[in-house]
């Protein structure tokens, strides 16, 4: 089958030249493109091409519910959705005055610090494929399905969870759950110096990473970068600790940094945070038997619910950065407006573009992956 | 990096370590599905026999996935609160977030640990699924979401309401209910889930939901406008209907109803009554019909079909033989359940609309029936209940032994009579309890204490008066037995002194009859000064006069209507708790019914008399 | 020393004129800005209270007034708090200032409050399409848009009309409440 | 040997070693799923991937320099196996030698690179021009290698060298004689394979798989059978260079399924170079022990 | 084995009466290509939605697809299977149907999650089209929101049984009826909707024309073609003053 259209076209003369990365590209995470001009394999410029994943969430939540947007919002940041639910959550908490039971809180914790865990899991499994590691990101995928798991019997659902609601969450923790979790506690620890030898400290890996789409701490606050790409940068700044919310005041742990800024040194971060979650995830094993009461305040009928009039903007740190939800009541039965700004929408466009800059081809995939940068919550 | 063995230029020999894993199992799970955890979201069962068909699944879904579908064949029953609909699902729409299994108010659906449904383009029909017990592909998977108390989203306490203690209330005739503050009323209010078995149980089927969804919403004209969209005697009915709605309430499956009745109070207590008339008056004819109407008796029955006959710009004109509108809501039931400037409110709603009321005219004494007939295109008798029935056990001819009915009306109507010391009262029903409670106030009124005995037929399993009577009478120290069978009245030297009961064996035999057994070893004497009989009432139709009720077609002692309250005579109908027996609600609905009939009788009218012109 | 800089924020704030502050928690700063005073706020706030990091702009349509609110969250490294600078434009040409000067990020938010609002940034480096780049209609996040609307409008849907559907009307049931019908 | 047999061979020995390709591929997927703590495919995906591919109804073909550029891919690696001797089969091995075979093995890249060069697709060519630039990287030790080789056996023709080898017994392979020329050509070899770290030039997360970008139906199934003989290549070559060839199918297979495998396991140790790294590692580390096992040869 | 002509298959082939198989071998053949097209799919690595977050587990060590044959493939040109993760928002739809049309037959569709069938829970959304089906013929559909991997392999499982049995022989309709799904896109895309891909050609090369290929919206789409060239991917429009 020889039809016209398909005669080769002769290159252009010159040596730059425009190739379409994505949306159908596995150096991209997700569904995302980038247009790069190219000179031989120098990018010289790289536009970001977003909206394959537009929803329209922020329209869609105007038209919902306060309680019917619980099942929406996860779906903003599919790899990381607890923080999504939980910021929702807080926002109308705060809005409406719900006082969350102190239970509810550390079952949020415990919830948030899984799914970073398995976010960082995916995020450098991801990455170890973009540059042909194909065995790291195999495990890392595969240790992540246990936290799957385990999410999957706490929360009845494997990765959208829909189980924090305004007013605490959903269901009282199951019998020997936290055994279990513990268990697996133990297992990814064991399972880190595995990941030690075979990526982290891979030689191939560290020379392939370091220096690719570096940043100074400078530029890292200009741009508005946030979580571990910023603390890559070696600033210590945590929303968790900085502008706490839920129990994180009462709970022990470190804020690792780098000091490189590149891919390098943002893989680096999340390896150590996987540590420091599992860290927090511990003493929340320890504390949470001990925390009796209900897992949620009374909310009054959902299908007749409105949250006073007033407005709220709360943040949390997702395993992607700071993550914000601003939410806009009149008083009425469906939020008036929610605005989510999701960590990625720096990464993915302006961060990424300024770092492709002088990049070359073969590093934009690391990049992208090493910001962890996450379409949907560009498009929303 | 502190902890992580890591040399600044990686190492390259690390690395192999991994071909250890040459020798480590594999991780892969089987190619079967795995069982998934215990409350896994998968797909839905339904168990239909505690489904109702009430379709608040379909409401709170946020994605539009649940069609309700009627299968025929299921029970369906308004008075329980039970239809013959069932939801549908469609999986091209749901996103299992479970939260129809959170909301539903008997607990009848939840999700499965199924999770395995594939099929082919042509085949897309199965994606729409009738969830009944046995899953999606009729296979037994374990229940995965399921409801819980913890995640029960329905709120299953209604407001408390408050009412006047004991001692306090037993004094006055005030009225014991507080009414919900707006406050309470709208979170009461936003309990209802809308599902509108209220409606449908309803005899008058008032737009429920709708008045609810507008007071939960803070909109109090537009609940009240809703209520008179069905009911001219909200204010009557917010206090002492038998709320038929919340025995039919979904929330009441597993809960406590929603308090239909306290929100119709609040609706009505919080609308000025000039701004109650106005919307009254939104939607009456702006004409004048020509056609005449009378009405016998200014009970709801028939002040209802005045309000709607008046509306459709008739001329009424209802016939009281009292001095007072209101009829048995007025002279059957206490002050301190229902206060009559509440009761003069509504009425005064329906007057207000043009109707005209001739007080202290009695039929068959100061106007005949033949006159109305002759003055009127139409006629409505709703004459109600007003004589007590009698038990006709032995001294029951005492003049101390009285009828409640009676008592009711002269303590209404402030006629003097003897208070007893310590008074009997035979009968376990709503009126029963409202003469034990009357007369517990005059007694502590003039006695400073009270002594009254209530001897009931039935147990308490079967009580007939609402349970909050009961309780309420207790409460001001009224002694409630149940299955007492009265015996005879005792009289010593002409002068009343007790009662004695035997113990209720049956009440009503094999074929469900009301014939009594009593035990004739179990017997006890109440002492009383008084013994007052509260075992049913019957309509006095003498009005109607020998000639017309020769005519008119009765039966068992009622007349005999269709059911449009139409009688055999084609001018005359009758309404109202003398066709139905006692119930307010049913008396509104009764009246809506008729009136709807008359209108239909009038347009014939209308339209003969046309026919006649033109052939003329 | 993070509270002493609250303190003197409060007077900073408290000085400048057509200005109404809130602090609505030790970290939420509430601040209501005339439009023409926002930018100087602004730069007054990075400049001077190293309130660095924009978080997020946030724009919400009061169709009601015929207004544009927006939300401007700056958060600052060293005080740890968020200020939230509000200001009101009208609707109508629904035109403000870019601050990408100040602040970088803003090119992003403005970008898209400018697709999703129709709100032009003057001086904004970017005001190209970027999401609703296959969109023609109007800014849907715009009040006066419809989505449900222009979704029955322009969108047909599955028609099941599955084998128990069919034996269920045959005996005389059937559907009788579509989702679409009770939306609340 | 007379010319029947001659063809038989010529027709045979492409066949075997295709069969044995095939294994070497599944091998590789095997290996791969081993260390990714998985099952992996079941024995026969490399030939169903094949038949398939060539099953497909729709072919889109670049045009006819496209198709050329295929059929001397595989072509290539055809005629290089006739010159590759196996137990039993000499082929051409006697009139080739060793240096014949160094060219032919050159003329894939150089089809592939026709053929997707009429491809247009600029992510073929960023994949063809990094191909060429890292064949260019491993042929200098390479050739070093097999310089130093025919140096030390003082032949170029391969059946005599497996007969010097096996005069010996294993103390007569390559490898004892020259174990730095079998280093350096055992580093040599996953860029030979293009293997990780080397395969920058398919890089799937920079440019979707490079030459093969446009590659789809009989053309991949090319690619695959021509995947199966490169490997096959591979492993017979360094083990008839070092290993003392084969006498033996049942010796010879264990040699060169091993002599795959190692750089196999490795790749899935490793994410991949750079190009330039790639170049600069291949021209460095293999080039350097080459030269002083040639120094040590030539002693 | 005399008839074996007469062994029913769903959707026959319509060019059979030029290439008709009388040869048993070439009908074993045939069988063994079958087979072999359902134990070797290569799924085209999309992420067109959320549900291809189940698919790394499905592809990866826990579920491991590969031991069906399922290999993730980079470019369109190479795969077998396009997975439909999930809703599609417009403008993905468009670069769905582009690489679907450059996918080389037999090529499969599978429609994951709820929002393929009937627009899930972005029912209400402005961008996202509703019905999948209309745009491209659909092989297999495999419900959840998000289906899990097992779920996933099960649907895999099943299309493979289709391929293996000749029932998946959808992506011929799409040549069949193509003023149909040509139709549905124009009313999404707007008129001058085309792509580089001339389907109406490859239909009449292998044989698949029928009169519902040709109709009112390809004669629309004749009207609007433009000169054919790489697909622009709406650069944007200050590039283009550059130049």
């Amino acid at each position: 089958m020889r039809p016209e259209n398909y005669q080769a076209r002769s290159q252009p003369p010159s040596n730059e030249f425009e190739l379409n990365f994505g949306p159908n590209h596995p150096g991209i995470e997700g569904n995302y493109a980038f247009r790069v001009k190219l000179n031989g394999d120098q990018v010289l410029e790289a536009r970001a091409d977003a909206g394959y994943l537009h929803r329209g969430f922020e329209k869609l939540m105007e038209g919902r519910l306060w309680i019917q947007n619980i099942a929406l919002v996860p779906r903003i940041c599919v790899p990381d959705p607890v923080p999504m639910e939980v910021c929702y959550s807080l926002a109308i908490e705060e809005i409406g005055g719900l006082e969350v039971p102190e239970r509810a809180k550390w079952i949020r914790v415990m919830q948030l610090e899984m799914s970073r865990l398995a976010a960082h899991l995916f995020a450098f499994g991801g990455h170890a494929a973009t540059t042909g590691m194909y065995t790291t990101m195999f495990w890392g995928v595969a240790d992540r399905d246990l936290i799957l798991d385990r999410f999957e019997e706490l929360t009845g659902g494997r990765v959208y969870s829909i189980y924090n609601i305004p007013g605490g969450v959903r269901r009282d923790v199951p019998e020997g759950f936290l055994d279990r979790l513990s268990s697996l506690l133990d297992y990814l620890e064991s399972r880190l110096p595995d990941y030690d030898n075979l990526f982290f400290t891979n030689q191939v890996f560290v020379k392939r990473a370091r220096g690719v789409g570096a940043m100074t701490q400078e530029q890292a606050l200009k741009w508005g970068v946030t979580g571990p790409n910023l603390r890559a940068t070696g600033l210590e700044f945590d929303v968790r600790r900085d502008d706490p919310y839920l129990v994180y005041d009462q709970l022990d742990f470190e804020i690792p940094t780098e000091s490189g800024g590149d891919a390098l040194a943002r893989n680096l971060v999340r390896r150590a945070e996987l540590k420091q979650s599992i860290r927090i995830l511990r003493q929340v094993i320890e504390r949470l038997p001990s925390i009796e009461g209900p897992i949620r305040c009374p909310i009054p009928n959902p299908l007749a619910w409105n949250v006073p009039a007033g407005e709220a903007y709360t943040r949390v740190e997702s395993s992607k950065g700071e993550l914000a939800y601003y939410v806009v009541s009149t008083g009425g039965d469906k939020p008036y407006r929610v605005h989510v700004r999701g960590p990625s929408s720096m990464h993915a466009v302006q961060v990424l573009e300024k770092l492709a800059l002088g990049a070359r081809l073969e590093d934009i995939a690391q990049i992208m992956f090493s910001l962890d940068a996450c379409p949907p919550e560009v498009d929303r | 990096m502190s902890d992580i063995p890591y040399k600044d230029k990686g190492s390259i020999l690390r690395p192999f370590k991994s071909l250890q894993f040459f020798a480590r199992p594999a991780v892969t799970q089987p190619l079967e599905p795995r069982p998934a955890s215990d409350n896994y979201r998968g797909f839905h069962v339904n168990d239909w026999k505690k489904c109702i068909g009430c379709s608040t699944c379909q409401k709170v879904c946020d994605n539009a996935a649940i069609t309700m579908v009627r299968v025929p064949g299921l029970p369906e029953d308004p008075v329980k609160g039970i239809r013959n609909e069932r939801p549908a699902i469609d999986y091209g729409r749901c996103c299992w977030c479970g939260l129809c299994v959170d909301i539903c108010p008997t607990g009848s659906i939840s999700l499965t640990t199924e999770y395995v449904h594939t099929c082919r383009e042509d085949e897309l029909d199965s994606y729409f699924v009738l969830p009944d017990p046995n899953g999606i592909h009729g296979e037994h998977f374990p229940k995965g979401w399921d409801k819980t108390a913890d995640a029960d989203l329905v709120d299953l306490e209604r407001q408390p309401m408050g009412e006047l203690p004991g001692e306090e209330r037993i004094d006055s005739f005030d009225e014991i209910v507080e009414g919900y503050t707006e406050q309470q009323a709208i979170v009461e209010a936003s309990r209802c889930v809308q599902c509108g078995m209220c409606h449908d149980a309803c005899p008058t089927h008032m737009h429920a939901p709708e008045y609810i969804r507008a007071i939960w919403e803070g909109d109090v004209e537009e609940a009240v406008r809703q209520m008179y969209r069905t009911n001219p005697f909200s204010h009557v009915c917010g206090r002492v209907c038998t709320h038929r709605c919340e025995s039919a309430c979904s929330i009441g499956r597993r809960g406590e109803p929603v308090a239909i009745r306290w929100l119709k109070r609040y609706a009505m207590d919080a609308v000025p009554d000039l701004r109650i008339r106005e919307i009254a008056a939104e939607g009456k004819v702006d004409y004048i019909s020509g056609r005449r109407i009378a009405i016998v008796g200014a009970g709801p029955a028939g002040l209802t079909a005045a309000y709607d006959l008046i509306r459709k710009g008739h001329k009424v004109t209802v016939f009281e033989a009292l001095d007072k509108p209101g009829g048995m809501t007025r002279y059957g039931i206490p002050e301190y359940r229902l206060p009559y400037d509440r009761l003069d409110a509504d009425v005064a709603v329906i007057t207000s609309l043009g109707v005209q009321i001739q007080y202290n005219t009695r039929v068959g004494r100061d106007v005949t029936m033949d006159e109305l007939r002759r003055d009127h295109d139409a006629v409505l008798i709703a004459i109600g209940l007003q004589l007590g029935r009698s038990t006709r056990i032995p001294g029951s001819d005492h003049p101390q032994v009285r009828r409640a009915v009676d008592l009711l009306r002269m303590i209404t109507r402030g006629e003097s009579f003897e208070v007893p010391e310590r008074a009997v009262v035979i009968g376990g029903g709503n009126v029963a309890m409202d003469i034990a409670r009357s007369l517990a106030r005059l007694q502590k009124q003039q006695f400073g204490k009270v002594q009254i005995t209530v001897c009931a037929l039935e147990d308490f399993e079967h009580f007939l008066a609402d349970p909050e009577e009961v309780t309420e009478a207790r409460e001001e120290g009224i002694e409630i037995l149940d299955s007492r069978g009265p015996k005879e009245v005792v009289i010593e030297d002409g002068r009343l002194t007790g009662l004695k009961t035997l113990g209720v064996i049956s009440i009503f035999d094999e074929q469900g009859r009301f014939a009594p057994r009593y035990d004739q070893q179990d017997e006890q004497f109440h002492p009383g000064d008084m013994v007052i009989e509260s075992i049913g009432q019957m309509s006095d139709v003498s009005l109607l006069g020998e000639e017309l009720t020769e005519r008119l077609e009765w039966n068992r002692g009622r007349l005999k209507v269709d059911e449009d309250g139409h009688s055999s005579e084609p001018w005359l109908w009758a309404a109202g708790d003398m066709v139905f027996g006692p119930d307010v609600v049913h008396a509104v609905a009764d009246g809506h019914r008729v009136a709807a009939s008359m209108e239909r009788y009038l347009a014939e009218l209308d339209s003969e008399k046309q026919d006649d012109g033109r052939t003329s | 020393m993070s509270k002493d800089l609250n303190i003197w924020l409060d007077d900073l704030l408290g000085d400048i004129e057509n200005i109404q502050f809130k602090r609505k928690s030790s970290r939420r700063v509430r601040v209501d800005v005339g439009s023409e005073a926002l930018p100087a706020l602004l730069e007054l706030l990075q400049g001077r209270a190293s309130y660095v990091h924009l978080s997020a702009i946030s724009c919400v349509d009061w169709i009601e007034d015929e207004e544009f609110e927006l939300v401007y969250h700056v958060w600052s490294y060293e005080t740890r708090s968020l200020v939230s600078a509000h200001t009101r434009i009208p609707r109508e040409p629904g035109v403000y200032l870019s601050i990408y000067d100040l602040y970088q990020p803003a090119a992003f938010f403005e970008r898209d409050i400018h697709e999703m609002f129709g709100v032009f940034f003057e001086g904004s480096p970017d005001m190209e399409k970027f999401i609703l780049t296959e969109w023609d209609g109007p800014p849907p996040m715009r009040k006066e848009f419809d989505s449900e609307a222009f979704v029955n409008q322009h969108f047909e849907w599955e028609q099941y009309h599955p084998q128990w559907l069919k034996d269920l009307e045959e005996e005389g049931g059937g559907v009788t409440t579509r989702p679409e019908d009770i939306r609340l | 040997m007379n010319l029947s047999e001659l063809l038989i061979e010529l027709l045979l020995m492409p066949l075997v070693a295709f069969v044995i390709g095939l294994g070497m591929v599944l091998m590789m997927r095997k290996i791969a799923a081993r260390l990714g703590r998985r099952i992996g495919p079941p024995l026969l995906q490399p030939i169903y991937d094949i038949i398939k591919l060539y099953g497909k109804r729709t072919q889109i073909s670049h045009g006819l320099i496209h198709e050329i550029g295929i059929i001397m891919a595989v072509g290539g690696y055809v005629a290089a196996e006739t010159l590759l001797p196996v137990p039993g089969m000499n082929g051409l091995a006697d009139k080739g030698g060793v240096i014949t075979l160094a060219y032919v093995m050159m003329i894939p890249s150089l089809g592939m690179a026709l053929g997707v060069g009429q491809c247009a697709n600029p992510n073929g060519s960023i994949g063809i021009s990094r191909a060429l630039t890292a064949m260019l990287a491993y042929d200098i030790p390479f050739i070093l290698v097999i310089f130093g080789a025919a140096y030390v056996y003082g032949t170029t023709n391969l059946a005599d060298i497996i007969a010097i080898q096996q005069q010996q017994g294993v103390s007569g392979w390559g490898l004892m004689q020259m174990p730095l020329l079998a280093l350096a050509g055992m580093l040599a070899l996953p860029a030979v394979m293009g293997k990780q770290p080397f395969e920058i030039y398919i890089a799937p997360a920079e440019i979707a798989t490079g030459p093969m970008v446009e590659m789809s139906g009989k053309f991949m199934g090319g690619l695959f059978v021509m995947q199966c003989f490169q490997l096959y290549t591979a492993g017979v070559l360094y083990t008839t260079l070092f290993l003392g060839g084969g006498a033996y199918w049942i010796t010879f297979l264990p040699k060169i399924y091993a002599v795959v495998a190692i750089p196999m396991a490795a790749a899935m140790l490793f994410p991949r170079y750079r190009t330039e790294d790639v170049i600069r590692l291949m021209w460095k580390w293999p080039v350097l022990v080459g030269l002083m096992g040639l120094a040590v040869a030539m002693k | 084995m005399s008839k074996l002509d007469n062994i029913p298959v769903r959707h026959q082939p319509t060019e059979a009466a030029g290439r008709k198989r009388t040869n048993p071998l070439a009908h074993v053949f045939d069988e063994l290509v079958k087979f072999c097209q359902s134990r070797s799919m290569f799924m085209l690595h999309y992420c067109t939605g959320c549900g291809a977050i189940e698919l790394p587990p499905a592809m990866t060590s826990r579920f491991d697809m590969e031991r069906l044959g399922i290999q993730p493939m980079v470019t369109p040109r190479q795969a077998d299977i396009l997975l439909i993760t999930g809703y599609v928002s417009i403008k993905t739809l468009k670069r769905i149907i582009l690489t679907y049309e450059q996918m080389q037959s037999p090529k499969y569709v599978i429609g994951i999650c709820s929002c393929t069938v009937n627009g899930g829970m972005y029912w209400q959304s402005y961008a996202t089209a509703k019905v999948l089906k209309d745009y491209l013929p659909v092989d297999v559909y495999i419900a959840g929101c998000m289906p899990r991997p097992e779920a996933v392999i099960s649907g895999m499982r099943e299309l493979m049984s289709d391929i293996k049995s000749g029932r998946a022989q959808n992506w011929k309709r799409y040549y069949e009826n193509y003023d149909h799904y040509l139709g549905n896109q124009q009313k999404l895309f707007g008129e001058d909707w085309q792509t580089p891909t001339d389907i109406i050609a490859e239909a009449r090369h292998y044989g698949l024309m029928t009169d519902r290929t040709l109709g009112e919206h390809t004669a629309l789409l004749e009207k609007h073609q433009r000169p054919l060239e790489a697909l622009e991917m709406r650069l944007s429009a200050r590039e283009k003053q550059k130049t």
